[in-house]
């Protein structure tokens, strides 16, 4: 082999290496950047366009975004979801680290515990809204159980009270995320330094002091990952209200993604679906931006 | 980002020829519908036996769920890449909004031979008909303003046949002590506002409803009428029983056929149910219009909208299909087991039951003095945006303590909302 | 090994409340799979007349038979088998593939960096993340010009997309803690790109693989919006399908049928829960927390 | 004909340039080290060696040819990595050849060279374990087992002793020279160990902020340091620097060094004519510890010895030897005494200079001056 010609051939190696990894790489960000970046541009457009029953380019500025907001539902929705998530988010939180707390305490079957808490994560919200549906059913759920058991005064009908219905899609949903947070919350409490605990048993801090003051303090990632999550699963939630009460009774139970599906799909309405599917975005951005930037800034380069 | 811009045309190129390469067509008809429950599916089997008698295929599209909702969505992604099915099954303005994008088939030839224009009553035709072109083949009328009666508990009761809107209300009470449940009631958007759309016509009349609920007047829709109108629901919710919510219309029906609710007001298809369980029409259960509604038929229709297509054979079949659709034959078949009155109105009603022959008379007085409305419910006084919108309102109104006063201007405002 | 305190021995009753709060909580956690499963055995009869939370007194395996093979969806009468294999028919290519971009993604964003790789990976994995609300539409005309609208081969498609971002995220922390200089010290044997992913890494990367593709696998089963969206009738998934049987009525509410159909789409996730719980946890976790 | 030529090279990340235009030759069998303070950019240099970084300016040859831009496989270069970087899904046996296998030589073979290597390291009875399962020190044995396989013309090592603690490092260090010596293999070695640096290299490359302050010998870089820096950074403890002022006394040269109450004058022996140009001015003296001492232990054949009674401010017995701290010049001074020599904290000694091995430099530039 010439001096030479070994040469050309070993830059034309490195070269190919060079470009492998990024070729790799380009069927994913491709896809990205048409299936989410694309398709975002693309719903944004059509929520300033005269769209109805199909897409319709015509601009027409921020007329679907003004019937948007003038509409009964929308403000149902949001006025739901508000609720929704604030309940969600915090019961979860709380109950989970209440949880998180109590099996740390060197529990003897843990495990099993853990396991019974976390199940409910496993399944469809599909099959969660169907199984909440049954149980809270007022003619043959809980309401007519608790008659026969004889408290025939028990009275349970949220399900089919437009004023209750909202929160008994927060029950199932806790029901079904605790466990998950519970985790989290086991998985920080792990994480602390034992010997801070020792040196706070020394100082004579009694157990639920050293709790408040010095190990909840320290979960503050744990509480914002937390926070985030299930921020970012309450706003999409969509498969439980449908199972649970259909958005009804009435729209009682709207929230913005049944809101955005029953106006693209069944009211021929694809301008105002595609905004509120923009605010959508806007408000999980306004959360998730701002965390993926702090945890992609991190000290790993 | 040239790197990736490329890769991104490349994909393109790989992409497009592959989304051109559209698959041949079967020499069969492709028939979009949402017909899945037992007598629906077994009225179709009339035009698919039809069909094939005539050596024609059959490939059935049925999309169960949404009560219709997730069959336009097939068919709009169908049409929107080029590939409709030979002819889909639709309701009023569905059909122009497809017309419209210029989308369907021109069955002028097939009507001018079989006559359409004049055996079709004028306010369906508003809706078969665009721009002066035959689009769609109606497969029957419904009827939505009728009222289901067990009759073994009127009698027991003593309850006559209510003739005004206070006879029923009282009928209605005097179940409800007797410990019945007075009006059999399905809490879902749409039964609601078929409730309230018979309420409007009963409470205002033939002219106020046109005026509201198809003309959209702005000024109906919150006059005082429309008022009295919520108002009078509202009384007639006393009558429902507390546990209606999300309860299918079939099982409302089931509550009557069961001796436990006396009426229940419904399109014709609840006659279905009475059928499916035995009961005999007239003697068993009874049928009339809801009180107050006399001489004025609120209707819906099903139709077969065919797509454009530039095979031949397709051509060909299209027209079969509507021709046979059209046949008095089938269209007295049809109803037979649908429950419904044929679309056309020159045939005899002969062959079908009591209250179909009672109804398709109905029918026809109420073409002939244009009181034959389309129902808002079925899509058929407004377009989609604004029938939701409506239901929004009627639903919130059901499901709350919503004053008449606030339902009516939320009402007038939201339909403002949804027409513009 | 817990950390905390160890509560003092001498007084008992702080042990035994802790004990019963915890088994009260684990008792309201298990009670609606409890009654899922107890009314999935019981007859239409018994439920309409005896205690939910009862057991069947006549255990029947008649709903079960009903909801596999002849419960009415629609105009079909064949039960939710047929959409079971549609949502096997799904999950399994949806999840290799997805997988096997994850792994390869992951590899390229740890040791095979490039200006902007920071920028890459964020807005892949900003994809995980979007109310997917936002993708409908334009998906649904996608799929309809690729002709695959309303088939499974369309939601698979759909899922291996919008999956990218977490089987990124979980190949990417992972081989994130494998050292540099394993790939230095490959390049100096003379493996290149693919002999070091394939020969090197990939072995290595049992538990995260298990962890992907559990993660995926419960995701991709349990989706419904992208069922419901994308597909329907016999093309449907099982979330789809139960979905229908539970809210589609034909005279009377079977709900022991319902019950045994919502089993059927609850085993397969609950079984993996069950057998790699462990992995399963890990799994959630790495979706969310990363500090 | 030199067998490693570093020509001129340079290395900018962006804006900011790593390493500033390096020049380091060797010949075949030399163990070169690169030595300097983390950061200075000796394991970048060692990289782009190996070729897994780019080389921004400048040439490197190899044996005659240059090798700048030639794939890392292709270089003939194996490199031991300072975390030994096992395959962990590979046995003992595996990482060992699998450079030979990438580089398909037939398996009898390689199982033959494999088995050589691993009774050469005494890793036999490893060979069928995972890196997971073997101690520290058995994985340092591997990584070098996979280095030696290949028999390339060049060995890198990246502070290959650094994750092993301090009895087994000295063992290891040992057998690396051992193995030099044995093979008359030619070597580049990164640390940032000064006293491996010493132990193990035929040429030492004291480097710091991307610059090559120094290239010589153990001993080149010991005893005649090239500025301030290689002098502080050689050696431990480390060499005393003392500032001075030159002055003339008559023919001779001398340096006035201040003590805690008197002036100390040393006479300048060594670099007499540069430092000729210095007087009147302050210069900065360099004494190693071992230079100032008691008089029994002071070299009076070789040396040049000038004695003086400081005070003695702190006594460090280390055993073998006695360290002594004084004052001199306002700074700390280190005397390596015999142990067992008769001082007292607070009271008078005597110390020995040995003033032939004085160095001096410039407190400006830091440069030595010669």
């Amino acid at each position: 082999m010439s001096h030479s010609s070994s040469k050309r051939e070993m830059s034309a190696r490195a070269r190919w290496q060079a470009w492998l990894p990024k070729l790799v790489l380009a069927p994913s960000l491709a896809l990205v950047l048409f299936f989410v970046y694309g398709f975002i541009l693309w719903t944004s457009y059509i929520s300033f366009s005269a769209s109805d029953m199909l897409p319709n380019y015509t601009w027409v500025g921020t007329h679907q975004w003004s019937r948007l907001w003038g509409s009964w539902t929308w403000g149902i929705a949001l006025h739901n979801i508000w609720v929704f998530s604030l309940l969600y988010i915090v019961s979860c939180t709380l109950l989970g680290l209440l949880l998180a707390i109590l099996l740390d305490q060197r529990i003897r079957a843990e495990g099993l515990l853990r396991t019974i808490y976390l199940y409910p994560m496993a399944l469809s919200f599909i099959v969660t809204g169907t199984a909440w549906q049954w149980f809270l059913n007022p003619g043959l759920g809980l309401e007519k159980t608790m008659h026969e058991l004889g408290w025939t005064s028990f009275s349970f009908d949220w399900l089919i009270n437009a004023d209750m219905a909202i929160y008994t899609v927060v029950i199932a949903a806790v029901w079904q995320a605790t466990g998950f947070v519970m985790a989290m919350f086991l998985a920080g409490l792990r994480g602390i330094d034992g010997e801070m605990i020792k040196a706070a048993q020394i100082d004579g801090a009694p157990v639920w002091k050293i709790y408040l003051r010095i190990i909840i303090p320290q979960l503050r990632p744990v509480f914002l990952s937390a926070v985030v999550v299930l921020a970012h699963l309450a706003i999409k939630s969509f498969d439980l209200i449908v199972a649970m009460t259909g958005g009804g009774p009435g729209n009682a139970t709207t929230v913005p993604a049944t809101f955005m599906y029953s106006y693209a799909f069944s009211r021929n309405e694809m301008g105002i679906a595609a905004a509120s599917a923009v605010f959508m975005l806007a408000v999980i951005a306004a959360l998730i931006v701002p965390y993926l930037y702090s945890e992609l800034r991190g000290p790993r380069s | 980002m040239t790197v990736i811009s490329n890769v991104v045309k490349g994909l393109g190129c790989v992409l497009f020829p592959l989304a051109l390469a559209a698959p041949a067509h079967a020499a069969d008809v492709e028939v979009l519908n949402w017909w899945t429950s037992g007598g629906e599916a077994k009225a179709l089997g009339v035009l698919k036996d039809d069909l094939a008698e005539k050596g024609i295929g059959w490939k059935n599209m049925p999309v169960a769920g949404g009560a219709g909702t997730n069959a336009m969505a097939v068919l709009r992604s169908r049409v929107a890449s080029g590939n409709p099915p030979t002819a889909a099954q639709i309701l009023g303005f569905d059909a122009r909004d497809w017309a419209q994008r210029d989308t369907l088939a021109n069955l002028d030839q097939v009507a001018q031979e079989q006559n359409w224009s004049e055996v079709l009553p004028q306010a369906l035709q508003e809706f078969t008909k665009y721009n002066g072109h035959w689009i769609g083949a109606p497969f029957e009328i419904h009827s939505t303003n009728w009222v289901w009666g067990n009759k073994a508990l009127m009698d027991k009761l003593g309850i006559e046949q209510p003739k005004s809107w206070d006879d029923f209300l009282a009928a209605l009470k005097k179940a409800k002590d007797a410990g019945y449940i007075g009006l059999a009631y399905g809490g879902q958007p749409w039964q609601d506002a078929t409730v309230f759309e018979n309420v409007v016509l009963a409470s205002g009349g033939a002219d106020f409803y046109r005026q509201a609920l198809i003309e959209l007047d702005e000024n109906a829709l919150k006059s005082d009428t429309m008022v009295k109108a919520f108002d009078q629901l509202r009384e007639l919710l006393t009558y429902k029983d507390s546990n209606s919510s999300g309860r299918d219309w079939n099982l409302a029906t089931a509550l009557v056929i069961n001796d436990k609710a006396l009426f229940q007001i419904m399109g014709d298809w609840a006659k279905g149910e009475f059928d499916n369980a035995g009961l005999k029409p007239e003697q068993d259960f009874v049928c009339f219009r809801t009180p107050g509604t006399q001489g004025a038929v609120t209707f819906n229709s099903d139709q077969l909208i065919m797509f454009k297509t530039d095979d031949p054979q397709q051509k060909e079949y299209q027209e079969t299909m509507a021709k046979t659709i059209m046949s008095p034959d089938f269209q007295i078949a049809f109803s037979q087991l649908k429950g419904s009155v044929p679309a056309r109105m020159d045939l005899s009603a002969d062959k079908l039951d009591a209250c179909s022959q009672k109804g398709y008379e109905q029918v026809k007085q109420a073409a002939d003095a244009d009181k034959l409305m389309g129902s808002l419910a079925h899509g058929y006084a407004a377009p989609a945006s604004v029938k939701n919108a409506v239901f929004d309102i009627v639903s919130s109104f059901v499901n709350s303590n919503m004053d008449s006063q606030t339902a009516a201007t939320q009402l007038a405002r939201a339909v403002q909302g949804a027409k513009s | 090994m817990s950390t905390t305190a160890p509560i003092s021995r001498a007084s008992m009753w702080p042990r035994i409340v802790l004990y019963a709060v915890l088994i009260v909580f684990a008792a309201l956690f298990l009670m609606p799979l409890y009654v899922m499963l107890t009314t999935s055995f019981k007859t239409l009869a018994e439920i309409q007349q005896g205690n939910m939370l009862a057991l069947p007194e006549q255990w029947t395996l008649t709903p079960w038979l009903e909801a596999w093979g002849s419960a009415c969806i629609g105009l079909d009468c064949d039960g939710i088998s047929g959409y079971f294999f549609n949502s096997i028919k799904i999950v399994i290519p949806a999840v290799v593939i997805s997988a096997l971009f994850g792994a390869f993604n992951g590899y390229v964003l740890t040791k095979w960096r490039f200006r902007g790789h920071k920028i890459v990976f964020g807005l892949i994995l900003f994809g995980c993340f979007i109310p997917f609300q936002i993708i409908l539409l334009p998906m649904a005309r996608v799929l309809g010009v690729l002709h695959i609208a309303n088939t499974t081969t369309g939601l698979v498609l759909v899922h291996i997309v919008y999956g990218i971002g977490f089987t990124t995220l979980f190949f990417r922390n992972y081989y994130e803690t494998f050292p540099n200089e394993l790939i230095r010290a490959a390049m100096l044997d003379g493996a290149g790109f693919f002999t070091i992913f394939f020969r090197i890494l990939l072995p290595a990367s049992g538990p995260i693989i298990v962890v992907t593709v559990i993660w995926q696998f419960t995701n991709v089963w349990n989706d419904f919006l992208f069922g419901v969206s994308f597909t329907s009738g016999e093309n449907a998934p099982v979330t789809v399908a139960l979905n229908n049987l539970v809210n589609s009525s034909t005279g009377v509410k079977a709900y022991n049928v319902n019950m045994a159909a919502a089993m059927f789409a609850a085993v397969p996730t609950l079984v993996v829960y069950v057998l790699a719980g462990k992995y399963f946890v890990r799994g959630l976790m790495s979706g969310s927390v990363k500090g | 004909m030199s067998f490693l030529h570093i020509d001129n090279v340079k290395k900018r990340f962006g804006d900011t340039t790593v390493l500033k235009g390096i020049d380091i030759t060797i010949e075949k069998g030399d163990f070169l080290v690169l030595v300097g303070p983390s950061g200075c950019g000796k394991s970048t240099l060692l990289n782009m060696i190996a070729g897994l970084d780019s080389i921004s300016e400048g040439e490197l040859r190899l044996n005659g040819e240059v090798i700048s831009h030639v794939h890392p496989s292709q270089r003939d270069i194996a490199m031991v990595f300072q975390s030994y970087a096992l395959y962990p899904s590979m046995t003992v046996a595996g990482n060992i050849g699998f450079g030979l296998e990438m580089r398909k030589v037939p398996k009898p073979e390689r199982e033959k060279a494999i088995k050589n290597v691993a009774q050469m390291l005494q890793i036999e009875s490893l060979l069928d374990r995972k890196p997971a399962q073997l101690s520290g020190g058995q994985r340092q044995r591997v990584a070098m087992g996979r280095a030696l396989v290949r028999e390339p013309q060049l060995f890198l090592f990246d502070e290959p002793l650094s994750n092993l603690d301090a009895k087994l490092r000295v063992d290891m260090r040992t057998e690396i020279k051992q193995l030099h010596q044995r093979l008359k293999a030619t070597i580049v070695y990164v640390t940032h160990d000064q006293i491996e640096a010493m132990t193990l290299a035929t040429r030492i490359a004291v480097m710091r902020g991307g610059e090559l302050q120094q290239l010589g010998t153990p001993h080149d870089v010991y005893d005649d340091p090239n500025n301030l820096f290689v002098a502080g950074f050689m050696g431990s403890p480390s060499m005393n620097l003392i500032e001075a002022r030159i002055e003339k006394d008559g023919e001779e040269l001398v340096a006035w060094v201040e003590t805690a109450d008197d002036r100390l004058k040393l006479p300048v022996v060594r670099d007499r004519e540069a430092l000729g140009a210095y007087a009147g001015r302050r210069v900065i003296l360099g004494l190693r510890p071992e230079a100032i001492t008691d008089s029994r232990s002071a070299n009076h054949q070789d040396g040049i010895i000038y004695e003086a009674a400081l005070n003695v401010e702190i006594i460090e017995p280390t055993g073998a030897d006695l360290y002594v701290v004084t004052m001199l010049g306002g700074r700390e001074v280190n005397a390596r005494m015999r142990s067992g020599t008769a001082v007292e904290v607070g009271q008078s000694a005597p110390f020995a200079f040995d003033v032939a091995r004085m160095v001096a430099f410039d407190p400006e530039s830091e440069a030595r001056i010669r």
